[in-house]
């Protein structure tokens, strides 16, 4: 076995060093019944030429080369080439937990700039060292909004992506909470009227751009929760967003949890991906998830360290903040990198292409025959589109044509069956687009 | 002073300031090409009062050049596994192999997304199913989920099926029970389903009293959660009586899989009569730590528990086809968003048919060589508060070096100047001062030695020269820096003051 | 001691033996399939008397952790340009970009056989023929070869083909003159085609001295090398008369277009009146180093020397594919095997493409600036024995530090210590105690400050602390290596004793 | 540009310091007549992602999927993983040459462990530090031997890679060398007989397994040479081979020079390879090239530097041992990873594979009616096969198939024109060698 240094022969002197002479006496602490006395089954091992063809007869089997719309939480954006170089240095993703600074500061700097640049997006005070991804960060908002407020109840938008609110659902089933969801109307955003929203509210929970693409009313609805003494929570699945709108900060929102993926890190079918956490100053000892704050040695050199640790699992246990421990740490590298090469210019141009090309795509498809766009709303990259005909018939002929269209919104909500979710990034050059609204027509 | 260091030296390195410090107006790292539609008014089409003012206040303006810089002078700031043997315990820290690098990366895996047809997605969902098919076998139970994205969320989907499963029953009981050696996500897990926690004293060999065990074990008990090997590097013998015990009074075994490097191949879970455990991929299956994630914590359940699940799950068709399946009406939900951590399952599949039936024993067997080897070779300098044989890891204690005022702190920092990443010292609590050191099977035998040598020579440090270990480390980049000064005013992102 | 040092500091790193010295029988770093064919007998079919008996004794055995340590901890030795600026004079350091690295490693270049039909090698030869149509654009001229391997091999090319044209004109000749600022490359060229070697002086500013050019210049000599910027990075500005006076006698200009970062997209060669001259395309071009190598060395040339360019030749045919033309009567023959350093064409062409017309003119515009930055802000500092305007480099003497016995070799090594790589010493040989600083365009003001700062400091060092100087490097893992022990009794390869 | 760090007004400011306002001043120093007044003509900048493309398509055109039996001195062998990653370290590729020891101690250990491994492989004592390749190494020996000798006279075998001789011919032909070729005999090996020796002879040049993968009886040819007093040098294209056969310093040789390729280098087109050069310690300071030695500081730490460049251009000018300057670093470091990776063992293997299919694959061709081996040599694995018809036709019909069948020798060698050059390495599996033979047998 390669990656076992020691030769048998070595390991059989290690052995006698400590007295014995079988490898099997190590193992007389195992009682002999509980031991297995038969091969595990897996089979013999694969050389490294016979596993990589293994696997790319598999990665074979996955179309990726078919033209795609599809959005909704998952968002295809031009990755700069330096990302894979950088994040690939050893010393950066062979790495643990950067639990000694001395020989840690590489990793517990640019998380510092991480949580920097996070906060400066979403205009909040601070931000953590990441979660697992934006749905499990929506329902670790949920929590401390509980924590903070000591309520129960939960008003979340119906907008919100269908599988965070199952996430969210899931999170909360066993905490004695009321979850309660908040329809949209006509232009697929919040209607402020009768939200429900009372004393035992702990948190609104709204998604903007919201699963349909819609960009909500988010200072609205800070200022009726807050009416309430309830916490806002906005999500955001498409971070790019934040380069053009207004951000969840500057709304009002109390906490931001949200999704990474958009700022470099690949499809990868869902994962790993990068969940981000960012909330006030004041409500920083209930947040969950790692932080690193500044420090100096005795020489008075400034360093980086874990910080506010008594937070977390390790120190605080069943009183934690969250149960959270291995985090998302090198995709938060590649999402710092991305925005360090981008930068300021680049992700709002990269944010400025993605508006300019839904719109333009949506403009041509609501001119085609029994297309229109299913909400007035105002979007970013992401739009409903009615179909003539059953949306899931029209991805099928699509895809016949190599192209995938977008995500049917039946199954995701009833009267929604002849919907299709288009997502238009600064990825699809004009030329694509416009094959795209031809085939929609042929297909209708 | 570093005379005696025979394993690193010193050598010149670059300072670097945060990214912003190095931010000026007008550089430019990105190329995209330009806009080819007409475009539509923002103003019209969004309005004013949800646009953004600020012009992206702070963030950084960079070259490319700029950026590699910056990024490959802090990666030299790091210790990694390919720099030398990281032994910190209950963590694996395994080479990482490349092969499993380069296969994540290929198109066909990195460019999918998750709501791609089934059709066009067969690939990924083999990868998946491929996967839970090995799970299954190495941990002899029914079905395993490789939603989790890291081993405490694991917990917490173990905990909430036994919490469906017995509140289908009509109860879903008060608490859990977890022993005083326990990693912190299991009592933070199990609060997160609802149950109070309470803890288990350990016996004097530092397994689990099952005295103590029948005296909490009651009717409002939903579940033991059990790590095995322990945290102590043990393997709790009585894993069988254990788990009679907690299912006469119709609770469950959760097993804290972790420790799995000191079992695969050897032993199965299923055969220790447990209900549930969780896989740490991120460790036994040698997917990268990536300083601090992304992880994978597959669950691993028995058939009674199977339906519980979360969804969604894989499955096959009778065409041979594999399909994604929405439709578990027990199942406890969704726990994140997709599939996964699919790129950590991918790599961990390269693990497993790279190793085989033979090399994943292998792998095992080594593993719990080195330990002992650690340990024997070691235990005259250093206490072993809980002596005899380990399994993948062993913990020792600073209480001899604690006669000289030397803490397991000063002793770990001491260790970087040596050339060497410090043990883990957060746990088990039940451990005053404790080193806890896991070597993993793919360190060589001149690394181990180096690192029995260095743990011997600051023995002796201790001995004559406390100062020397209580201001190390001497050899770095920056001193020990003042945590408690960093968490009383805490200061978590740069505003340029 | 290092307090004025603001950009480096020390940290710990691996010590690290050779490979030899890790190995260890038995280790096993390797993976392929097993044999599945029937095998053949050794002995018969090849006979004892050519078989190996010696089992490739001292041949390493290792493990796949082993190689991937010690090549890690071996890197973590090295400058290299993503550590800071490397101002080696004459080798323009620039950042190599990482899009090239990856369009060089894309299967359809790297897998494809040399010997592979042109009709499914399209895409390569299309690379080659694309390149050098960028380089015929960028240097005036009428033809380009892409085979020679580096810029010597180049300069072995192109004197190679004025030979070739000058013996079918009846008389190869004798001489081929080079300036005494040229670098060790042009003489050691010349001779390798069967030239002798007259050294032309400068003149007082550094420039070709054209009444010495003129003396020298006769029915003898077959060539003049000229390096234009030349290697004091001044620009012959006479290179019209020069050519005049060398074309009047029958002879041919070559210049040396190492320091083409200068020039390119601001002045073509072939407006100068040359005849023929190289490319380094691992300097201007951005290909890697490498610690060594690869480069390449295209040559360019005017219509006359056309036909004796080295074969093979990528030629369009009428229906627009491209074929490999080996019928080429006057060529000087083969200069290598295959297709010249192929890899190496791709990034190059990559970068072309990458900064198009404008790019590539704002990349030496931005160098040139650089350079002048730096000499204009450490003039007052440094002696700089040829005053005036600069080109992409300047270059500095030890004169005024000399005085308190500081040369620029303890210049050079007390620059480690402030977190530089030192400038070029070796050449130009004119210039006594030279310091050659070329910073290239891909550096930022803070870095050329930054060393702006260390040089001045170490200028005063040189007069308070002389001795310092002497001894430096003090942070690095080694310090001064004895090299006239090591020459006087070379120890070439490990052999165990 | 991204690759500029200062930006226009860094620029602007930075000019203003030195009293300049435009950057056009800087360029004073060129006569105007001499400058360029339009843009280069090779058009606008492409964007990262056009490149990508750009290339991706370029690469489409060259058809790297056929299964090929090519060889003739590019070698398809497995290419262990752990290369790319270690030799794509920037502390490796974006390194110079290691003039300062101090700094590049990285590079100078590799460097000495290359030059130790070569002088194992080869059997000689000392290595260089690499030259540009194969066919440039052999010309540099005969110069050397040139040198060493003060004779004019080479014989060259005729069996020689075609493409190396060539080479030989361009360096030796302005230096009145007298360049003559043996034949070869029935068995693709030279007929020691008349060789035509003399004691104007600097050396006798063999490649061993030589162009036609005949391995040839070099301890013969260095009795001969050096009864004349003149050197044998020794060339291989296949570095593989010294896995198995005996070594050339065993064999007599006083000059080894090959090319590495085979030791985990892509094929890429033909370049960049690596050229190997080892000889005795007595030639040593005739050699050309760079050299890395031991060397100790003062405190008696162990280095390595750069040494014996008395030798070299730099220093010796005119009278350098070789004009080389630029070699082939950062290949030689591929080279070392692989044999470090490979082992002893490793390359044992891959040489015994090597052997065994090759022999595999003549042995079921010469079965086909019609095709049988052109030389009843002993070949490694490498062997030239007659068709039934012209070679050229054959290969026309195999790329149908999708196979590249081999290197036709009609154009090398006269009367070669039914014959074809085959090479059969590891990477062939039996299953790919069986459905070759059937091929053959269905094209001829
Ligand atoms: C014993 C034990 N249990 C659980 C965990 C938590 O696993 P993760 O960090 O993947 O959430 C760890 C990891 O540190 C552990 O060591
Ligand atoms: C001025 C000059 N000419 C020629 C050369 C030789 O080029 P190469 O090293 O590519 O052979 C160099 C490189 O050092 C150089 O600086």
């Amino acid at each position: 076995m390669r990656y076992i240094p020691n030769s048998p022969d070595e390991r059989q002197s290690m052995l006698a060093s400590i007295g014995l002479d079988r490898i099997q006496q190590l193992f007389e602490q195992i009682p002999a019944s509980l031991k297995l006395n038969e091969p595990l089954g897996i089979g013999p091992p694969m050389s490294e030429p016979e596993l990589l063809s293994h696997f790319r007869a598999l990665a074979a089997r996955n179309h990726v080369d078919c033209q795609s719309f599809l959005g909704a939480g998952a968002y295809s954006h031009f990755i700069p080439t330096v990302i894979d170089p950088l994040i690939s240095r050893s010393e950066f993703f062979t790495a643990y937990t950067p639990y000694q600074p001395e020989q840690s500061q590489g990793t517990l700097q640019y998380i510092f700039e991480f949580q920097t640049m996070i906060c400066q997006l979403t205009g909040l005070d601070v931000a953590n060292a990441s979660l697992y991804d934006g749905s499990t960060a929506v329902a670790e908002a949920v929590l401390m909004a509980h924590r903070l407020t000591r309520r129960n109840k939960v008003l979340i938008a119906g907008s919100l992506h269908p599988q965070y609110r199952e996430v969210v659902e899931t999170y909360t089933r066993n905490l004695g909470f009321e979850v309660r969801y908040l329809g949209f109307g006509s232009h697929g955003t919040l209607e402020p009227g009768a939200l429900g929203i009372d004393k035992e509210t702990a948190a609104i929970v709204v998604q903007s751009p919201n699963f349909f693409g819609c960009i909500e009313d988010l200072s609205r609805m800070a200022a009726i929760a807050h009416d309430a003494g309830a916490l806002l929570i906005v999500s955001t699945a498409e971070a790019m967003s934040l380069g053009l709108l207004r951000s969840p900060g500057d709304c009002g929102a109390d906490i931001f949890a949200g999704e990474a993926q958009s700022f470099g890190i690949p499809l990868s079918f869902g994962g790993p991906y990068c969940g981000l956490f960012a909330t006030r100053d004041k409500y920083v000892r209930q947040m969950p998830g790692r932080l690193v704050g500044e420090a100096f040695d005795s020489e008075g050199r400034r360093g980086y360290v874990l910080t506010l640790s008594t937070r977390e699992q390790h120190i605080r246990r069943e009183k934690a903040t969250s149960n959270i421990c291995t985090n998302q740490g090198l995709f938060a590298l590649m999402a710092t990198v991305y925005l360090a090469t981008m930068g300021k210019r680049g992700v709002q141009e990269v944010a400025r292409q993605n508006f300019h090309k839904a719109h333009y795509a949506a403009s041509q498809i609501s001119k085609l025959d029994g297309y229109d766009l299913k909400f007035g709303g105002r979007f970013f990259n992401e739009f409903v589109v009615r179909t003539p005909i059953a949306a899931a018939e029209i991805n099928r002929r699509l895809l016949e044509r190599r192209i995938v269209g977008g995500v049917s919104l039946e199954g995701y909500h009833e009267d929604l069956h002849d919907c299709l979710l288009v997502c238009v990034t600064e990825t699809s050059s004009k030329a694509s687009i416009d094959k795209f609204v031809s085939a929609l027509r042929e297909v209708a | 002073m570093t005379s005696k260091i025979k394993k690193a030296t010193t050598h010149v390195v670059q300072n670097e300031s945060l990214l912003f410090e190095h931010s000026s107006g007008g550089r430019i790292g990105y190329s995209i090409p330009d806009l080819d539609v007409p475009e539509t008014s923002l103003e019209e089409s969004i309005g004013r009062d949800l646009l953004r003012t600020d012009d992206l206040d702070g963030m950084p303006e960079l070259s490319e050049v700029d950026v590699v810089r910056h990024f490959t002078r802090l990666s030299s700031w790091n210790y990694c596994i390919d720099t030398g043997l990281y032994p910190l315990g209950s963590c694996t820290m395994k080479y990482n192999p490349r092969i499993n690098e380069r296969v994540a990366r290929i198109d066909g895996f990195a460019n999918l997304h998750p709501l791609a047809p089934a059709a066009i997605a067969q690939g990924a969902l083999e990868i998946v199913y491929q996967l839970e098919e090995c799970l299954r076998k190495i941990t002899g139970l029914h079905a395993v989920t490789t939603e989790p994205a890291a081993g405490a969320q694991g917990e917490t989907v173990g905990i909430m099926m036994i919490r469906a499963l017995l509140s289908e029953r009509g109860n879903p009981r008060k608490k859990v029970l977890i022993p005083d050696s326990a990693h912190g996500t299991n009592p933070a897990s199990a609060a997160i389903c609802g149950y109070m926690v309470e803890t288990v004293p350990s016996d004097s060999e530092g397994l689990t009293d099952l005295n103590q065990l029948a005296v909490h074990m009651d009717e409002d008990v939903a579940a033991f959660m059990l790590t095995n090997p322990n945290t102590l590097g043990k393997f709790e013998r009585n894993i069988r009586q254990i788990c009679e015990i907690v299912h006469e009074k119709g609770g469950f075994v959760y097993m804290d899989g972790a420790n799995m490097n000191a079992l695969v191949g050897v032993a199965r879970p299923a055969s220790f009569g447990i209900d549930v455990m969780h896989l740490n991929l991120h460790k036994t299956f040698s997917t990268p730590h990536g300083g601090g994630g992304p992880g994978a914590g597959p669950v691993a359940v028995t058939a009674e528990l199977e339906p519980f699940l979360p969804f969604p799950r894989i499955v096959r068709k009778p065409d041979g086809s594999l399909a994604v399946d929405f439709d578990r009406p027990k199942s406890v939900g969704r726990v994140r968003a997709f599939f996964g951590n699919f790129g950590v399952l991918v790599r961990a599949l390269s693990y497993i048919l790279t190793h085989g039936d033979p090399g994943l024993r292998e792998a095992t067997e080594t593993a719990v060589l080195n330990a002992n080897y650690l340990a024997h070779h070691l235990n005259d300098t250093y206490e072993v508060p809980y002596p005899g044989r380990v399994m993948h890891e062993v913990v020792f204690s600073d209480k001899r070096q604690a006669r000289h005022g030397v803490r397991n702190l000063d002793i770990s920092k001491r260790l970087i100047d040596y050339g060497f990443y410090p043990p883990t010292m957060s746990f088990p609590l039940i451990v005053n001062g404790a080193l806890m050191v896991e070597p993993t099977e793919t360190e060589s035998r001149e690394e181990l030695d180096l690192f029995i040598d260095a743990m011997k020579s600051i023995d002796e440090e201790a001995a004559e020269d406390p100062e020397l270990l209580k201001h190390a480390p001497h050899t770095t980049k920056v001193g020990r820096l003042d945590e408690v000064a960093a968490a009383r005013k805490p200061v978590l992102r740069w505003t340029g003051k």
